[in-house]
């Protein structure tokens, strides 16, 4: 058998801050290419976040609450994500 | 449209007429308003500003309004969520749900109330003499709408 | 007073603002209306007349929302019940509660409903085509009292 | 021992009738006057107005579904009542 190398994909997805968490990072939004040789998921994007340190590393880490959603639909850190989709990434919401 | 976000406040009695259009078949009226305390955690508040991500908080409260209509025997329902500067007293979010008999429209209200409360993209910037703070999200909402 | 029996009609948001004040502390109003439907029990309805016993029904009421006062930690009610004739779509009943938060009002405002169901002295006469007839009491109404 | 005779006391009740009861009476109340030589309740009225016959034994026969008020209070048939009690009997409410 001969090993084929996997093929390098990259997806880039548009990411949004919300509330507390766009305070935090001074940021509404912005650009994330990830580079993958498999299906990427919402824990791509975080595990890419919290490689910044700082605030990121700080409100992205394990046990601290946070919500995630792809294209408007409550998400999960296992959920797919593809070229374009729009992750947004916020703290509990407190509405009502 | 029967789920709306803006800034601009609401008459109870005007949307729930409009809620009920013509239709007679309705007997009973269950409604809810969530407004600003002047206080939270015994903390005095001076206002708030109420934060929201345009594009998931129309299509959470259309699916949450989905949901009751499917689960429950009711009319219609209505969700208004206000955004931006509030003050203490103001009025923040209006639930109104129509059916025949009252223990469904009191069943779906506090459905929508509850699933809102844990999964509408609201947030809550509270501001105090000591400071903005966000509001924290409460455990009690999160076993409400579990019950469901 | 915050028990009314009367035959004029109402505006649910004047009556709710009247009722929260100035009450800062108020974070969750729960509210039902009930009205007139066009149908009962598949037969149409071309209107009803409300008979009440007078003295008794504001005593009753006023048990009631005592009694919702000193059960669930609410901040205000109240109570509106029309009398006389009214028309199909015409509002019947009022029953608001104000509170810190949500689940108390809910709790509440169905609490004072239910019981007004079974204990408060109305009695509803529908007009239909094949003549006037005295509503029954439905079962489902004394169970609803009973589970509280 | 001596039977001391017991003496005789006379009630007297106000009467209210009410939706369905006051149409099948043809009546909105009346006084009534209650002779008995035990303390009087609800019960020795119903049995006064049952023994009428017509509408009042018919309305008020054991399993019909009646409802009792004195002075305003919901009461039941073995409710004491006593001179110048209003007593209400009504059918089951039906408001809201």
């Amino acid at each position: 058998m001969t090993n084929v190398p996997a093929s390098i994909v990259t997806t880039t997805v548009r990411l949004v801050y919300l509330a507390r968490l766009r305070e935090a990072f001074a940021s509404a939004g912005e650009s994330l290419v990830l580079t993958s040789d498999d299906s990427p998921s919402v824990r791509n994007v975080v595990a890419a976040l919290r490689s910044r340190g700082g605030a990121w590393a700080a409100e992205l880490a394990d046990g601290r609450a946070v919500r995630y959603a792809v294209n408007h639909c409550v998400a999960h850190p296992g959920s797919a994500v593809k070229d374009g989709d729009e992750v947004a990434v916020f703290p509990p919401v407190t509405g009502g | 449209m029967n789920v709306r976000v803006q800034t601009a406040d609401f008459d109870v009695a005007q949307e729930l007429a409009r809620l009920r259009g013509g239709d007679t078949g309705v007997g009973a009226i269950a409604s809810f308003i969530g407004t600003v305390r002047d206080v939270n955690e015994s903390a005095p508040i001076d206002g708030m500003t109420l934060e929201h991500y345009p594009g998931m908080t129309e299509a959470s409260l259309a699916e949450i309004v989905a949901e009751a209509r499917a689960r429950f025997d009711i009319r219609d329902a209505l969700v208004i969520h206000r955004v931006g500067a509030l003050a203490p007293g103001d009025q923040i979010v209006l639930v109104a749900v129509t059916s025949a008999h009252r223990g469904m429209a009191f069943d779906a209200c506090r459905y929508v109330m509850d699933l809102l409360k844990t999964r509408a993209p609201f947030w809550k910037k509270e501001r105090t003499p000591a400071g903005d703070r966000w509001v924290e999200a409460r455990e009690s909402d999160a076993e409400a709408a579990q019950r469901w």
